[in-house]
């Protein structure tokens, strides 16, 4: 299969974790979606380790998986701490801050 | 045994133990702290947790002296030790000192465990030091998120406090979105030069002629987004004000002054080392930002009651000051950013100093009303202050203003002299937000009301009853000696540098070199 | 290599500093003994200045920013010595005047302390004779203007947003002022490394006409907001009404003075191109100015608005003067600045004076009838008046004089529109001091006689002003050969100007037949 | 003593006085004040006799000195000393200044001894002195005008000398614009000739003028027109010369020595000083030559219909000035300059007289309201009638034959000059009547209640003081106008001074008779005169018929002055009833200050309120401050509006960023 | 293998548009877990065979585990009701945006001079991808991001204990005290959260089990 192919299908990730992070709500699915962007910039590095048959992009997938587990863990670790202090788990609705 | 392993014993890689210890430093003393953290006794947690930070990042200033004159390139190129590389670790741990004293006494601190907070300052010291000598895309976007992860954590660090959580949720879905268009930029960078490090995408560009090829500009481009985020331009600010406003006070002020180190140097290898060859297509879109961030940070700033948010929209203009010593892409103009990084760390860190001061003494939280009457009762606060404001806006006999005139001499020199008169027309609007600070601490006599046991300073509302261990005293609350003496000290060096300037100009002179000299 | 300019700029600012440290009584007393040494030592310097001498006297060099190529670099010469002269004399009055009176009654040592730096800001900007360092002078002298105002201010609740509103709109031109002087310094070197911002080096590589031209225009911009010149005078009304007496003295003598010496120090010498070309533009701006500040100040009733307009007027003058790009005009811009600023810083105080005998009220409707009871004042005030609007005698008709016939050998039209100025100005000054002092008693005046320690300021100024209607010529003569030199470079141009001119009117008469 | 030093202490003698007076204020009494002035000034006339015995001295063809003290300036080719010039011309001028204004002094010593602000009248009155002597001995033009411009100073600080009254402030302000218009115009002058010459001294000036210019030259031409300006406002000629009857505010010494005898002449003398520039500059001497004749026939209807006693005088004095302009224009110098000190001497005495008759009402100026004083104030009518006599030119008296030289004088240049020499017969015609219309309307009839009052011994005294003009009660608190009135029958010191006056006025006329019988005048100022170009044939004929047409005209319109205001009552108001629309012209006077107020004084005022009210908000502040400001403030609102604190949306711009800079980018590389 | 991946490719973006679109989060994990899936068969097609091993047991294994157990604790989906006006056309905006950037991308990627992409990839030896060859990278070229990854790790644990962990639950003294409601305009007090909430059921319901769904809220955010 062609690598376009495959970045193809990273972009069309990429994108849709955006509009996922534009239109949800829930903090905890933006989690997710941020995770669709990440896992698509993890595709499109393949995606070209393959293309040059270097190993550096896999490093670089297995470094992005890393910081990714690490964000997911902080990002519910916060939501949590949300949950305790009875804030609403809602993005719209954590705008105290603004102006 | 496979053949392979056998090579893997081979090929020990070579680490230049002596050129890493400043980054060994921070990230060792991040783990001392964390575990001194656990000492049983409050007042040890309290204070030895603190003076082992201080002592860590002393120890970093220390090394980084040390290795002053070294020059090297360290585990296997992943690392670069240059004169850049030092002065941004000289700053950022100079403001980790100083973070750590404004936030000696601070609750967050307290809410969220000494060690853990002070522990997560080291370690996000140390991702900028390994964002500022990084040499391929690995390296950089790991230090970015060593950085960035320690930072989300601090700034939700004042757990009971709503703002500060909501910051830093926003800080991290924010920031997360950067970091994947950042990353999905390298991605794209790799993909057409097939390489990570730095040298070897500048020598890849150039080579297959790639500069103008579309894969390569969006790559770029999407990388522009990802650093300028993280570096707080706008359009890409947004969470800036937000999060700084929601942030306890010490993690604003390292954020404002540290992040901005950093992302400012990686910016700086990045593009005018790795991506040099298209330099012709991504200046116009930096000079853009510049223009957008320096208008936007003004004009937002204004009537800002919050000193937080305040400083927030002025970081975001300062910021797009910086970038036009960067986008002429000469030695002048990097030796610019730095000289005005350094003296914009005295003007933030003085100005959160005396924010921190009064947060804790007054009722009044971080609103400008809390400057009432700081000219009478602590006049040298308040002139710390005064010369923090008219730093930032660039007055004269304040380093701000030598550091403003290094930045329009580099446009000029650099042919972009219109980026100049863009400056001082930030300048200009920017007096409408410091001035009213300077004038609120000296015209009005009155004091706002002090801080009552049992309120939450940050919101006003009554506090949890355990949460605020200074607030159960009765006593007057005062915002300790070591946050004074941040202002102090930032304040003298701002006037010092004013008029002295040149140690600092020696200082940041080698920064530029072997930047530029890879074309 | 002398130290003695650098005693004389940064006495004041060490006495304010002092002022800071001694008791709250005798903050005031510091200030003033700051205030008189440093007149005794500019006297020194005036008395010792040898005036057959060419070039500066008592230059002081040293590096002070290497990597900017800023220098320290200060020196006395035809252009400066008398503005000198008349700041210290100036910041002396102001220092007895506070001392005098008491004022300010609160944070005394503070205020020492700013009218020092102020002092010393504005003797900076005359004496620097690197043009960063200029710039950086032009700006420091006024920010201790800012927390004068915001802290001892007319009113509490406008004062504030009045000095914002000066101190943004005066720094509109310094800043943009800024980038020019930086652009000159890099334009005019000749490689990364050599940048210079020594003036006397700038004055020999002159930067190429285009780029001169913009930059001239920044400049200009900042020197007629600062004067204020019309239409950039918006910060002028509200600023001075705010402001604390002797701080507005000396702001609206000799602050002003600085962009008109900018004008002459820098401006002409270093963008000789531009201030031909914009020769026009400028001298109608002042043209302008005399008209506009005059019109106002016979139509405005507060006493201070009509010295404020009328150095709109003044100041139109000055760069009328300057703009001839004549010996004699800009002979006589250089007097008429130290004549101006000589008359306008005691006339303020008159004000103050005539306030206190109107209620506090500093409206001319509110006074009047103030002479009878007050023959000293009035007549102290009728010689003001005489020399504010240039009364044929005086210094400031002298200098007005050298003005027009500048003008006029330049622009004989403009000149003659000027001239209605001296006519504005018989009617604003006259208006002034008649309904202060003269017809029926006002309805909130209590007159009474110039008390001592009010002559004490007004009179020795007084003096000044009429010992140098006496003798301009103390003035003019040492001006005479530092304008000369400032007018140079344009003279060339003109000069080039003249014979492109006439080679193409001869290339077309060849051509015609 | 040389004539330098003479001439020197000429003017310092004045000044010190001045100084003396005015420092020693309060411990000065006001008797005290009054003599030093007096003696300050009779000891200049002393010098100025001096300076011109030394003068004499001087071989005829090398009349003149020149002396300098230092330099005022002397950069860049400019050079004005501080310096003086002694001429025939210059030492009569000091001569006439010092003598008259020595008998004012003393008549005011009297005068004025009631009055509070005694001191400092004294104090302007020598500085005035010392100016109008400065503006006659400068030795350039630049020191020329400083002391133009002082006695316009000393003059409006005279004429607003009484300032509680709003019209004397406003008169004085009123003069002092309009004398500083003819400093501008003076300036301006000097400007153009200066242009060419480079010089402002006078020695080099006159000589060359000739040299620089071609003869009737543009820029020559408007350099003098502009100093004319400067002329016809120091001396009240139309149109400028509205200031002169509001003068009449200041006391009535004031009226006598500045507004009569000396300061007015000024123009006079600038125009007989710069005679060499004007003569070479035809065109510009013509102007000056009508605009006198215009004003000697205009001042004179209206002087025929005005009511206040010191006006009529005042009107008078502007149509006598206009002779001189139009003499001095023409070429009469010898005439003019005749002219002027006989008209010092009688113009004086006639504001003396008028003074007295004044304290006599009490302060009251209207002729409406006085009548049959001649019994009741003897000495006053007789210095009156002598007064108004020299004035009407009548057969022997001195303004007889200094009338009758200069018209003469015009008349021998022939041609054109006709009909200004006619105009001066008019003007004749008019100068008697409106001179006997006051004198009979003051002196015969009824005594008023004032004069039988007097009568009685008692000099009136209102009730309350009030401001002659405007009938408001005076603001009495300060002292002044004083409390008692003096007049010339109860006060020696009036009595001597006019005494004097009246004796110069009647024989003055010696210095110059018809015929040649004496000509000492033209002697003594040939020297100054020596270098004019214009040719005065002589023309006996001409000088009969000008004596007889004199003498005709005086004694003949004194008879009906007789007639209309001494004998019958009703018939003046008869003739004002025949002519209403020129009486109405006469009485308005010409509507001049209409005039000015609608073509200068109100543009002017508009454009002052329009910047005020308009201007200064709509442009200055709302478009130049409040549209950048607003510019900001809704770039502020629009940030802060976008600053809504919902993550999405700032996720949402990060993303509209991205796709913004790829757009770009793309765009660029394709 | 052209089938094969389309076949993932359609079931990745499938997880992924389930992701975005479906309202419970429970269902919003599980169609993560099959995008990953799908994506690390997909990574196995590239010849990344260690990566998408790791892709499975980290990701579709031990992060998706957290999330189901947050999700469970803290649950809850989007709640309706418009709380800012502009949510529709945000959404529009989000989704036009989100295009633009796909279609941006997209002519990067095939408008691109590199010729390479329009292949499948050179031959690639066995060595490629494997744990071999990653070891190899990871302790010699890639030494440095290697550590740090572990530092990340180390401070991700510290970070999400101290975030949610040190205070086990809510102190019992604090959940009848009013007073603590951090923001009044947040209406929590009226319907206070669930004291002992964690159970799966309730995460996978949503609002929906313990409580009913509170009725859309006319409170208007400042």
């Amino acid at each position: 299969m062609n690598i376009s192919w495959y970045l193809v299908v990273s972009a069309l990730m990429f994108s849709l974790g955006a509009v996922g992070v534009l239109i949800r709500r829930n903090p905890l699915v933006v989690l997710l979606c941020l995770e669709l962007m990440l896992n698509a910039g993890n595709l499109a590095l393949l995606g070209f380790a393959r293309m040059w048959a270097d190993g550096d992009g896999q490093i670089f997938a297995i470094v992005v998986m890393v910081v990714a587990a690490c964000e997911v863990a902080i990002g519910l670790g916060l939501i949590v701490a949300l949950y305790r202090q009875r804030l609403p788990v809602d993005v719209d609705e954590l705008r105290e801050l603004h102006g | 045994m496979t053949p392979l392993l056998a090579a893997a014993k081979v090929q020990a890689p070579d680490i230049d133990w002596a050129g890493l210890s400043p980054l060994l430093a921070l990230l060792g003393g991040s783990i001392i702290v964390l575990m001194a953290g656990l000492l049983r006794p409050r007042a040890a947690r309290a204070h030895v947790v603190p003076f082992l930070s201080v002592a860590s990042f002393a120890a970093a200033i220390g090394c980084v002296l040390w290795q002053w004159d070294e020059r090297a390139s360290l585990i296997e190129g992943a690392l670069m030790l240059d004169p850049l590389t030092l002065i941004v670790a000289l700053i950022v741990c100079v403001a980790g000192i100083a973070t750590t004293l404004i936030a000696w006494r601070d609750e967050a601190a307290q809410e969220i465990a000494h060690g853990e907070f002070f522990a997560l300052l080291l370690m996000s010291s140390a991702g900028m030091l390994v964002l500022a000598a990084a040499q391929n895309l690995v390296s950089t976007f790991v230090g970015l998120e060593l950085l960035s992860l320690p930072l989300y954590i601090l700034c939700a660090s004042h757990l009971r406090r709503a703002s500060s959580l909501e910051s830093g949720l926003k800080y991290l879905i924010i920031g997360s979105v950067g970091s994947a268009t950042l990353l999905y930029g390298f991605a794209l960078l790799y993909g057409a030069t097939g390489a990570t490090d730095y040298a070897e995408i500048s020598a890849q560009l150039v080579k297959k002629g790639l500069s103008g090829d579309v894969l390569v500009l969006t790559g770029i481009g999407m990388t522009i987004v990802g650093l300028a985020f993280k570096a707080s331009l706008a359009p890409f600010h947004q969470w800036t004000p937000d999060v700084y406003e929601g942030a306890p006070t010490p993690v604003t002020a390292f954020m404002s002054v540290a992040t901005k180190i950093a992302a400012f140097a990686v910016i700086i290898r990045l593009f005018d080392v790795a991506l040099l060859p298209a330099v012709d297509d991504w200046r116009p879109v930096w000079v853009a930002i510049a223009v957008i961030s320096i208008l936007i940070g003004n004009v937002g700033a204004l009537g800002q009651s919050s000193l937080k948010r305040l400083l927030a929209y002025s970081s975001i203009a300062q910021a797009g000051y910086v970038l036009v010593g960067f986008v002429v892409v000469t030695e002048l103009g990097i030796e610019a950013v730095l000289f005005y990084l350094a003296v914009y760390l005295f003007a933030n860190m003085a100005a959160f100093a005396v924010v921190t001061l009064r947060e804790r003494e007054t009722a009044a939280g971080d609103d400008l009303g809390a400057m009432r009457g700081l000219g009478a009762e602590r006049p040298l606060a308040a002139l710390a202050m005064t010369l923090a404001m008219l730093s930032l806006a660039g007055i004269p006999a304040t380093a701000g203003f030598i550091g403003k005139f290094r930045l329009i001499e580099a446009a000029a020199d650099g042919g972009y002299t219109w980026l100049g008169i863009v400056i001082v027309i930030g300048s200009m609007i920017s007096l409408a937000y410091y001035l009213p600070v300077i004038a609120t601490m000296w015209r009005d006599e009155a004091q706002p009301a002090p801080i009552e046991p049992g309120v939450d300073p940050g919101t006003g509302r009554a506090a949890l009853a355990g949460a605020a261990p200074e607030a159960d005293v009765a006593a007057r609350p005062t915002g300790g000696w070591e946050t004074q003496l941040v202002a102090l000290v930032m304040g003298g060096a701002i006037l010092f540098f004013g008029i002295f300037p040149q140690p600092l100009f020696d200082l940041v002179r080698r920064g530029a070199l072997g930047i530029l000299g890879l074309i | 290599m002398t130290i003695h300019l650098s005693i004389v700029l940064w006495l004041p600012l060490a006495a304010g500093l002092l002022a800071l440290l001694v008791p709250r009584a005798a903050a005031r007393w510091v200030m003033l003994a700051g205030a008189l040494m440093t007149l005794a030592y500019a006297i020194v310097i005036a008395v010792d200045y040898d005036t057959a001498q060419r070039g500066l006297q008592y230059v002081t060099d040293e590096t002070w920013i290497r990597t900017l190529g800023i220098h320290y670099k200060l020196g006395v010469g035809g252009l400066n010595i008398v503005l000198l002269l008349t700041t210290a004399v100036l910041f002396a009055a102001a220092a007895l005047w506070a001392a005098l009176r008491d004022e300010p009654a609160e944070r005394p040592g503070l205020y020492a302390a700013l009218m020092g730096l102020a002092q010393s800001g504005v003797m900076g900007a005359f004496l620097a004779q690197d043009l960063a360092l200029f710039v950086v002078f032009f700006d420091l002298m006024l920010v201790p203007f800012y927390f004068l105002t915001l802290v001892w201010g007319t009113d509490p609740e406008k004062r504030g947003a009045a000095v914002l509103k000066l101190f943004i709109y005066t720094l509109v031109g310094s800043l943009l002022m800024l980038v020019g002087a930086i652009a000159t310094g890099v334009l005019a070197a000749e490689g990364p490394g050599s940048v210079t911002f020594v003036l006397s080096d700038l004055r020999v590589n002159l930067i190429s006409s285009g780029s001169q031209h913009w930059i001239f225009l920044v400049f200009a911009l900042a020197f007629l907001i600062k004067m204020p010149s019309f239409p950039f005078h918006g910060w002028m009304p509200d600023g001075y009404m705010q402001m604390p007496i002797a701080p507005l003295a000396v702001f609206t003598a000799i602050l002003s003075k600085v962009a008109a010496y900018g004008f002459l120090q820098i401006a002409l010498p270093l963008f000789p191109d531009a201030a031909v070309k914009y020769q026009e533009l400028l001298l109608l701006t002042a043209l302008a100015s005399i008209l506009y500040g005059s019109a106002m100040a016979f139509s405005t009733t507060q006493a201070r608005l009509v010295l404020g307009y009328s150095s709109i007027a003044q100041l139109g003058f000055i760069v009328l003067g300057i703009f001839a790009l004549d010996e004699r005009g800009a002979d006589g811009a250089l007097l008429q600045s130290a004549n101006h600023a000589l008359v306008a810083a005691p006339l303020i105080f008159v004000v103050a004076l005539l306030a206190s005998r109107a209620g506090g009220s500093e409206d001319l409707r509110d006074m009047g009838g103030i002479a009878t009871k007050a023959p000293v004042f009035a007549a102290v005030f009728l010689v003001l008046t005489f020399a504010l609007l240039a009364m044929p005698g005086s210094a400031n008709f002298i200098g007005e004089f050298m003005i027009l016939l500048g003008v006029f050998q330049a622009k004989t039209a403009i000149a003659i529109i000027a001239s209605l100025g001296v006519v504005m100005a018989a009617v604003y000054a006259l208006r002034l001091y008649i309904r202060s002092m003269h017809n029926r008693v006002g309805p909130l005046v209590q007159a009474r006689e110039l008390s001592a320690r009010e002559g004490l300021v007004l009179v020795p100024m007084l003096l000044v002003v009429l010992a140098l209607a006496l003798y301009p010529q103390f003035a003019l003569k040492r001006g005479e050969r530092a304008v000369a030199g400032s007018l140079g470079a344009t003279k060339v141009v003109q000069k080039q100007q003249d014979l492109v001119a006439q080679a193409k009117a001869r290339a077309g008469k060849d051509a015609a037949p | 003593m040389s004539l330098q030093t003479a001439a020197w202490l000429v003017l310092a003698l004045p000044l010190a006085g001045s100084l003396v007076i005015a420092l020693g204020g309060r411990w000065w009494t006001p008797r005290v004040a009054g003599w030093i002035g007096t003696v300050a000034i009779a000891l200049a006339f002393v010098f100025a006799v001096i300076a011109l015995i030394k003068l004499q001295d001087l071989p005829e063809e090398a009349r003149v000195a020149t002396s300098s003290l230092w330099d005022l300036v002397n950069v860049a080719g400019v050079r004005i000393r501080l310096g003086i010039y002694v001429d025939p011309l210059s030492v009569f001028m000091a001569l006439v200044v010092t003598g008259v204004s020595a008998l004012i002094h003393l008549y005011s010593v009297g005068y004025m001894s009631s009055d509070r602000g005694y001191t400092r009248f004294f104090a302007y009155l020598n500085f005035f002195v010392f100016s109008m002597l400065l503006l006659v001995l400068a030795g350039n033009l630049a020191l020329l005008i400083v002391g133009w411009a002082f006695v316009g100073a000393a003059s409006y600080m005279l004429i607003s000398y009484w300032y509680r009254r709003t019209t004397a402030t406003s008169a004085g302000i009123k003069a002092f614009v309009i004398n500083v218009v003819g400093d501008v115009g003076l300036v301006l002058g000097t400007f153009f000739i200066f242009r060419e010459m480079g010089v402002l001294d006078y020695g080099p000036l006159f000589e060359g003028v000739q040299g620089a210019f071609d003869k009737n030259d543009a820029s020559l031409v408007a350099g003098m027109l502009l100093i004319l300006v400067g002329a016809f406002a120091k001396s009240a000629q139309v149109p400028l010369h509205t200031w002169l009857p509001d003068a009449m505010e200041g006391p009535t010494p004031v009226s006598s020595l500045i507004h009569a005898a000396t300061m007015v002449t000024a123009g006079v003398y600038l125009i007989g000083r710069l005679h060499p520039l004007l003569e070479w500059a035809p065109t510009a001497a013509a102007v000056g030559a009508i605009v006198g004749a215009a004003t000697l026939l205009i001042a004179g209807t209206i002087g025929l219909a005005v009511t206040d006693l010191k006006r009529v005088i005042a009107y008078s004095t502007m149509s006598q000035i206009g002779y001189m302009i139009m003499a001095v224009s023409a070429a009469a110098y010898v005439g003019g300059f005749f002219h002027l000190m006989t008209h010092a001497f009688f113009k004086a005495l006639l504001f003396m007289a008028a003074g007295s008759l004044i304290s006599a009402m009490a302060g009251e100026q209207s002729l409406d309201r006085m009548r049959g004083f001649r019994k009741a104030m003897p000495f006053t009518f007789g210095c009156f009638v002598v007064g108004g006599l020299a004035l009407s030119a009548f057969p022997l008296m001195s303004g007889f034959f200094s009338k009758d030289a200069l018209l003469l004088e015009i008349g021998q240049r022939g041609g054109w000059y006709y009909a200004l020499y006619a105009a001066g017969y008019i003007g004749s015609v008019l100068t008697v009547i409106y001179t006997w219309r006051m004198i009979y309307r003051a002196f015969w009839g009824e005594p008023c209640a004032e004069a039988a009052e007097l009568e009685h011994g008692h000099i009136h005294h209102a009730e309350h003081p009030t401001n002659p003009q405007t009938g408001e009660i005076e603001d009495t608190e300060v002292g002044f106008p004083g409390e008692a009135h003096h007049i010339a029958e109860q006060t020696w010191q009036m009595r001597l001074a006019m005494g004097a006056l009246a004796v110069l006025s009647v024989i003055a006329g010696v210095l110059f008779l018809p015929f040649g019988i004496t000509e000492w005048l033209a002697n003594f100022l040939e020297p100054t005169f020596a270098d004019s170009i214009v040719e005065h044939p002589a023309n006996d004929g001409l000088e009969a018929f000008g004596l007889v047409l004199t003498s005709v005209v005086a004694v003949v319109f004194l008879a009906v002055a007789y007639r209309i205001w001494a004998v019958g009552s009703g018939r003046a108001t008869a003739w004002q009833e025949r002519f209403p629309s020129l009486h109405r012209l006469f009485v308005n006077k010409w509507y001049f200050d209409e005039l000015i107020g609608l073509v200068i004084v109100r543009p002017v005022a508009w454009v002052g309120h329009w910047a005020r009210d308009s201007f200064e908000r709509i442009v200055i502040n709302g478009a130049l401050i409040g549209g950048t400001t607003g510019i900001v403030r809704a770039g502020s609102a629009a940030v802060r509006a976008l600053q809504t604190g919902l993550l999405r949306s700032y996720a949402g711009l990060v993303v509209i960023g991205l796709s913004a800079i790829l757009l770009y980018l793309l765009l660029r590389a394709a | 293998m052209g089938f094969l991946f389309f076949l993932f490719a359609i079931v990745a973006l499938a997880g992924a548009v389930g992701v975005v679109i479906l309202r419970n989060p429970f269902y919003c994990v599980l169609a993560l877990v099959v995008h990953l899936i799908a994506l690390a068969l997909l990574f196995l097609l590239l010849e990344a065979q260690f990566v998408a091993v790791a892709q499975v047991v980290v990701y579709a294994g031990a992060v998706m585990v957290l999330y189901v157990f947050v999700v469970a604790y803290v649950g809850g989906g989007d709640r309706p009701g418009p709380l800012w006006r502009a949510t529709a056309r945000q959404r529009t905006l989000a989704i036009v945006f989100g295009l633009a950037v796909f279609i941006e991308l997209a002519i990067a990627i095939l408008g691109t001079g590199l010729k390479a992409l329009d292949t499948d990839g050179p031959k690639v030896t066995v060595a490629y991808g494997s744990p071999a060859e990653i070891g190899d990278l990871l302790l010699n070229r890639f030494l440095l991001p290697f550590e740090l990854a572990s530092f990340l790790l180390l401070l991700a644990a510290v970070g999400a204990v101290a975030l949610s962990g040190r205070r086990a639950g809510i102190p019992e003294d604090e959940i009848h005290a009013p007073e603590r409601t951090v923001d009044p305009t947040h209406d929590l007090v009226s319907s206070p959260m669930p004291p002992s909430a964690g159970s799966m059921a309730e995460g996978v319901a949503g609002y929906g089990v313990t409580r009913p769904l509170p009725a859309p809220s006319e409170e208007s955010p400042g």
